[in-house]
């Protein structure tokens, strides 16, 4: 093993696992896999799409039980863990997908399940100690909210911030945090390293699962690499470097993202105009924006900064309160989404389980799905003809299924997200609308998906990318728009992008 | 207005209660000081037309005459009303209370006529089947217990009663069924005043019309259509009719001081009648001029 | 047909077997004719819930529609003396326009499904005795339709019409459900209304029209059912037969969360519900064994299912782990 | 008291107070004191039915279970003669057993609710006519339970014991469930349930002990409901009470989808319903509307609601949007 940090290679073991094998019906997601995690130690987890990541923490969270390995936890050998007992022996858990109560306050999600008592059989919750409870923890994450606030009310960015206060909470010994940077940006993500960083100094474990290997880089003191359910590899604390990591997952080098498009382009007639238009979480901000055909237009700003709202209201899912928007030049008028794809306005949106994709519908009915009528004779349904579609879609992204049939929930994430890429690719896209895009994607499938975007707008499709991932929307985008507080704050040409520059906009204040 | 209120309390909705409605319109032209009014509860339970009386004594009723849902059991309820109100029992009686005094028919005599109508049409015997909306309720167990007593020594037979809950789609299957079911049944009663018209439809649907004794009871048109046709042997008919509108006026005399009109018994019986092909003609035109048409 | 739908009928012809040997009087065509007329009555109106439980949703006013659309049919052709085609166009286009409004209130005003239908089946019964007065709807002595008579209580060639008029209604609906475009929006819509929004789907459209689906096949079969009994009392008509319409969806594989369950499906849920009420009659059990005897089929009928299922599950992912070992060492 | 509470204390106040200026004797003590006992009874129920509506569940089969434990323990203590002490407790825990069973069937076998509860509807009811072979459970003439009807039927200072026995079950459970950890749990399933399962929450339990809660309630209901009849003919008996207590946890602010309610809500919610009979009786109108009244009611209820808070999330917007124009030239 090549432990840099001696003094953590001298500890025993918190946790180890041995030929750990998990299988589901078709798939191996993961085959006689082994690690092990000492006290005071922060893993790095990265693989690709599908790697088994997710399943390997499920299996450490006790939700569900491998086929065959042991897992040994303090000494003791189990053949499974159950929740109860994961969080018995300490091991606390930041899911992928967030697992929030959006009807019950801050504070009772942070404690549920363990709420301080009054005395006496009743068992009533001492609310006074909880809030007590509460507030240093939110204070370590760096909370903009209170402890009484409704989940429901929280963006999706404070509401991930829960999560990971309620991970403190526990007296764990070791915090498994699944992506819980795909939704935080900038300085959220900062915080989030620094509390790592913290846990650490107490001696507690930590394994990071991200996408964003940079961040991985700040902060992991050895990185385990997965590649389809197997161990890849592991790095020592010197080792880590983003080139390592990233031949390890697919086991070979990426090549350097292509700078030919670099080469100015000639900026295309605005496709969609917004005009003053007003969104309902912002009302009294109204937003001028032009996406030109062509390019890609990057969307930069801070979490609740109202980006999906004006996707949203592009896309004809909320009214606007106010403006007009225009397509080509005539004004638009849209009562649904079903006005907006009739226009060819399409949107990849951020929330990929719940708007996204159907999980219970195969890849090839969710492809053909809002493009139906197309796919049918006289009303009915042809088969052949989505299968067809579909076929062709699979082919072209790459997408990782048995065949066209298969039911989309049992893909991994970034296959689903190349399922809601091409039932839009599938039609003719006149502005495409990306939130999120790449969030919780692994590095290969960005590439593609970044590749997409490019002939997208190389065939003359007005392209705009909402991101939170400073890299991906500086190495991307032709023109940045950032926005502040509902507003645009600011609009960046190619020879302004800089890092500071898009972080300066996003706070309110001019660039340089 | 401030003239007193006396009400006519039914155990349901169903159309038998119609007559009772125009015997309450008559007894009101006779009874300028009163107003009088017949109440359906919405359902045919004890606790919803035990709720019904209680509001209709807080609204300042001052005398109920009751078809109650179950009078057997429900003594104090009734008792309860009795203390505040003049109560009189109809339909089926509830001697342990203190009612002022029963109206109405013995539905053991009816059951015992329609005995009488199979004897006549079936001298030689029979297996005879039943169909009635409630089991369970009083008025169909005494109605069959009285025909049961009335069959007793002949070779006629009630063999089964079928209940449908009062779906009249169902209590039209029970009629299919039973044709099916037991081929050799020779007679058929309707034990309540929707179920005769059903077996009548049932029959003719299955051509059977003629060959199978119906012995009716009350008086839906068509069960009177049928009588008159000769298809149903005949059917008995209460009259409802009769008992509000002499109940009524009892009531109103009895709040007046007038008690002359309650007999020794406190039991005023209005017999049953057998109505025939000789007599539907007569029947159905009085039952016409009764309403008022 | 789903191997779910094969396994209903196999117990539909078991019970059947069964009741044949114990009283063959069973299989005697004018039984059979009796008990298809009903499935014909009852399955028109459970294909219409069927379409509203594929979304999600709920009607519970059913049976009050069949009651106040029953007592209106009679009603207008008895004692108003329409036409009886008019009065049937009216009849139905009323059913619609009752669908139509429970559709607008889910999707428009966002109100719950079980809620505006609880609504409803209190309301329309209401309206109904208000209507008679409490008092029975009915012909006349000796009042005939002789068409409409033919078409919704006849036989041609021993078959009720009415049956023959599921057949066909059936038939329309399963390419409806299982072929158009209209049917696959709907299955999107049970399971996952937000992302079918999201595909540019009108949802709001497509559901309404699954609740005025509903209402016509409810008006359709509160016609039959008058036409049936002749006669109508708005206070006890059709009482319950939204529980029978749920019954036979859930029977059939429906599941009220939504985007699942075959229209093949919810017919034999019908069949098996209206053999055991003639079972009940013709093996002389007590008539108030009847609901019961009912619950207990269905509620064997769903466990059967689920631990089936449960079953299959467990064996595909044994197979699974069985075969993944298996190939291990080769790879 | 949340505002939506306030919003339905309000109605039932200005409700009371238009029926009382039309018939002043709505407000005679007798009057209130007849009320007030259905209230109790009808509000015991509708607490039960909170319990399980909150997990995102519902029980269909509350009427029939009133007729069948209300059989039992008529026929316990006027027939068979046992102690009335002993009679209560087998009925209560009767009451917990079938809501034992109903919680297994869909925590362990996983049955959705609606079709455990709709079995249970059709079969309890079945048992108990069958039990009574479709006759009446009553008392002799002159039986009498002076302790037992005075608990149950009797009055203390005026008011009904069984309204004490509803304020008293209300704060309990009020406690129980907006104070103690079980309410918690009870909320977070019905939101959530996997996330709670995630949470390391025995969910199976917890859901278990709501339907247990259910079936108590309802069993001490039934009870009531048997004094207060003193009779029961199982084949009406209770019918469509599910309904009622349904209508008044969603009159209550309840959704059927879980996690959202206040005990507060609830009792409202049976209080208006029950005004709304008294209505009907001491206004004459007639009984055939009394259902409509209710539907319509419940109706507009609902959709007041619902378009308030359309409202008020407008008008908040309108206003952020005025107040973010003025404060635009500002910055
Ligand atoms: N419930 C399931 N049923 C069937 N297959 C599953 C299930 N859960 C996961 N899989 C499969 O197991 C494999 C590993 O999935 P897992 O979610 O662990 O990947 P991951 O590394 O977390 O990917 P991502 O980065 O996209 O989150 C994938 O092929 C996935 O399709
Ligand atoms: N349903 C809602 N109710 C109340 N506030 C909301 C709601 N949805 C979003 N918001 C708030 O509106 C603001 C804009 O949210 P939006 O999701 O559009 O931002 P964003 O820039 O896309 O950020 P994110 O990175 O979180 O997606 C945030 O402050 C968020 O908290
Ligand atoms: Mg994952
Ligand atoms: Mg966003």
């Amino acid at each position: 093993m090549n432990y840099s940090d001696t003094s953590i290679a001298a500890t025993t073991p918190f946790l180890s696992l041995e030929n750990v094998r998990k299988t589901y019906p078709g798939v191996v997601a993961l085959d006689g896999f082994s690690m092990e995690v000492r006290p005071g130690e922060v893993i790095g987890l990265v693989g690709e799409n599908g790697a088994g990541k997710s399943t390997l923490m499920k299996i450490l969270g006790g939700v569900t039980t491998p086929d065959t390995g042991t897992i040994t936890v303090d000494g003791t050998a189990h053949k499974g863990l159950s929740v109860e007992g994961s969080l018995g022996s300490g091991i606390a858990f930041v899911h992928q997908e967030l697992n929030l109560f959006e009807n019950l306050d801050v504070a009772a999600n942070i404690f549920f399940g363990r709420e301080p008592l009054r005395a006496g059989p009743l068992k009533l919750v001492d609310r006074s100690r909880l809030r007590e409870m509460v507030a240093p923890l939110l204070k370590r994450v760096g909370a903009n909210f209170s402890a009484d606030a409704q989940v429901a009310s929280l963006s999706l960015a404070q509401q991930q911030m829960v999560e990971i206060a309620k991970a403190l909470s526990i007296k764990a010994r070791l915090v498994i945090l699944d992506e819980p940077t795909s939704s935080l940006p900038l300085a959220e993500t900062d915080k989030l390293l620094d509390v790592i960083k913290a846990l650490k100094a107490d001696g507690i474990s930590v394994i990071f699962i991200s996408h964003r290997l940079h961040e991985v880089e700040r902060v992991a003191d050895r990185v385990v690499v997965l590649r389809d359910g197997m161990l890849a590899g592991t790095l020592g604390k010197r080792d880590i470097n983003h080139d390592q990591m990233v031949k390890l997952m697919i086991g070979r080098m990426l090549k350097e993202r292509e700078k030919a498009s670099e080469a100015a382009r000639a900026p295309g007639a605005t496709a969609l105009a917004a005009k003053a238009i007003r969104t309902p979480t912002y009302p009294g901000r109204p937003v001028d924006l032009d996406v030109r055909r062509g390019e890609i237009l990057g969307l930069a700003g801070l979490v609740g900064s109202g980006r999906t709202e004006l996707a949203r209201v592009f896309f004809g899912i909320d009214g606007s309160l106010g403006g007009t928007l225009e397509l080509d030049g005539k004004t638009l008028v849209l009562g649904s989404a079903a006005d907006a794809v009739a226009q060819g306005i399409f949107l990849v949106p951020e929330d990929r389980k719940l708007t996204g994709i159907l999980l219970d519908l195969s890849i090839a009915q969710n492809i053909s799905l809002p493009n139906l009528p197309a796919h049918a004779r006289r009303s009915l349904v042809s088969a052949s003809a989505e299968t067809a579609t579909a076929e062709k879609q699979k082919k072209d992204l790459g997408i990782k299924a048995p065949s066209v049939q298969t039911r989309t929930g049992t893909l991994s994430g970034g296959n689903q997200q190349k399922v809601v890429l091409g039932k839009w690719l599938a039609m003719n896209p006149k502005v495409m609308i990306l939130d999120e895009p790449t969030r919780g994607i692994d590095i290969g499938a960005k590439a593609e998906i970044y590749g997409l975007m490019r002939a997208l707008a190389d065939a003359g499709v007005a392209v705009l990318m909402i991101s939170s991932d400073m890299e991906e929307v500086i190495g991307v985008s032709d023109r940045i728009a950032v926005m502040h507080e509902g507003q645009i704050s600011g609009i960046l040409d190619k020879d302004q992008f800089s890092q500071e520059n898009v972080l300066l906009l996003a706070v309110g204040k001019q660039p340089k | 207005d401030d003239k007193p209120t006396l009400a006519f309390v039914v155990n349901g909705a169903s159309d038998f209660w119609k007559a009772a409605e125009a015997g309450v319109k008559k007894a009101q032209g006779e009874l300028p000081d009163y107003n009088l009014e017949l109440k359906y509860p919405e359902q045919s339970s004890v606790a919803i037309q035990q709720r019904l009386m209680d509001d209709l004594v807080t609204a300042g009723v001052k005398g109920i005459m009751v078809s109650a849902v179950d009078p057997k059991t429900s003594t104090d309820g009734l008792n309860k009303i009795a203390s505040q109100t003049a109560l009189f029992t109809t339909d089926s009686d509830a001697p342990q209370t203190k009612r002022v005094a029963y109206i109405g028919s013995s539905n053991v005599d009816a059951g015992k006529q329609a005995a009488e109508i199979a004897k006549k049409a079936m001298p030689n015997g029979g297996k005879c089947l039943g169909f009635v909306g409630l089991l369970g309720a009083d008025n169909a167990k005494e109605r069959i217990q009285g025909m049961k007593d009335g069959l007793a020594g002949t070779k006629i037979e009630l063999v089964d009663v079928r209940g449908d809950d009062i779906d009249q789609a169902r209590a039209k299957k029970n009629v299919e069924d039973a044709l099916v079911a037991s081929p050799d049944v020779t007679c058929m009663v309707g034990f309540y005043s929707y179920n005769t018209p059903r077996i009548y439809e049932a029959l003719r649907d299955a051509g059977k019309l003629g060959q199978i004794t119906v012995v009716g009871f009350d008086d839906d048109p068509i069960t009177l259509g049928g009588v008159k046709e000769g298809t149903v042997a005949a059917t008995v008919v209460q009259q409802p009719f009769e008992w509000a509108y002499q109940g009524m006026k009892l009531m109103a005399a009895y709040l007046k001081g007038d008690k002359s009109g309650i007999p020794a018994g406190n039991l005023i019986i209005i017999p049953t009648k057998i109505i025939g092909k000789d007599d539907v003609d007569a029947y159905a035109a009085n039952l016409k001029a009764m309403a008022g048409k | 047909m789903s191997k779910k739908d094969l396994g209903l009928l196999i117990l539909i012809l078991v019970v059947g077997a069964i009741v044949a040997i114990i009283n063959p009087r069973f299989l005697l065509p004018i039984n059979l004719a009796n008990t298809s007329n009903l499935i014909g009555l009852f399955g028109i109106l459970s294909i219409g819930q069927a379409f509203v439980i594929i979304t999600g949703g709920i009607e519970l006013s059913v049976g009050s529609v069949v009651a106040l659309l029953g007592t209106l049919f009679i009603d207008f052709i008895a004692v108003r003396e329409l036409d009886w085609p008019l009065a049937f166009v009216l009849i139905i286009a009323l059913g619609a326009i009752i669908g139509l409004v429970h559709g607008w209130l889910i999707t428009r005003l966002k109100l719950q499904p079980f809620v505006v239908t609880l609504c409803g089946l209190l309301i329309y019964r209401g309206v109904a005795r208000f209507y008679t007065a409490d008092g029975t709807a009915g012909f006349a002595f000796g009042q005939n339709f002789p068409e409409l008579e033919f078409l919704t209580a006849g036989r041609s060639w021993g078959v009720p019409n009415s049956f023959i008029a599921l057949i066909v209604i059936a038939i329309v609906m399963w390419v409806v459900l299982h072929r158009s475009v209209f049917g696959r929006y709907l299955y999107a819509i049970g399971k996952n209304e937000e992302a079918a929004k999201y595909s540019g789907i009108r949802t709001g459209r497509i559901v309404m029209a699954a609740y005025v689906i509903c209402g016509v096949l409810t008006a359709l079969s509160a016609i039959y059912f008058a036409m049936y009994t002749r006669s109508i009392s708005p206070a006890s008509h059709g009482q319950f037969y939204e529980l029978y319409a749920i019954a036979a969806a859930v029977l059939g594989g429906f599941s009220l969360r939504g985007g699942e369950g075959s229209l093949i499906g919810v017919i034999l849920g019908t069949v098996l519900l209206q053999e055991l009420q003639n079972l009940v009659n013709l093996l002389g059990i007590p008539s108030s064994l009847n609901f019961a005897v009912m619950g207990g089929v269905i509620l064997i009928g769903v466990l059967v299912d689920q631990q089936w299922g449960v079953f299959r599950a467990r064996r595909l992912m044994v197979d699974a782990a069985r075969k993944n070992v298996a190939g291990a060492p080769a790879e």
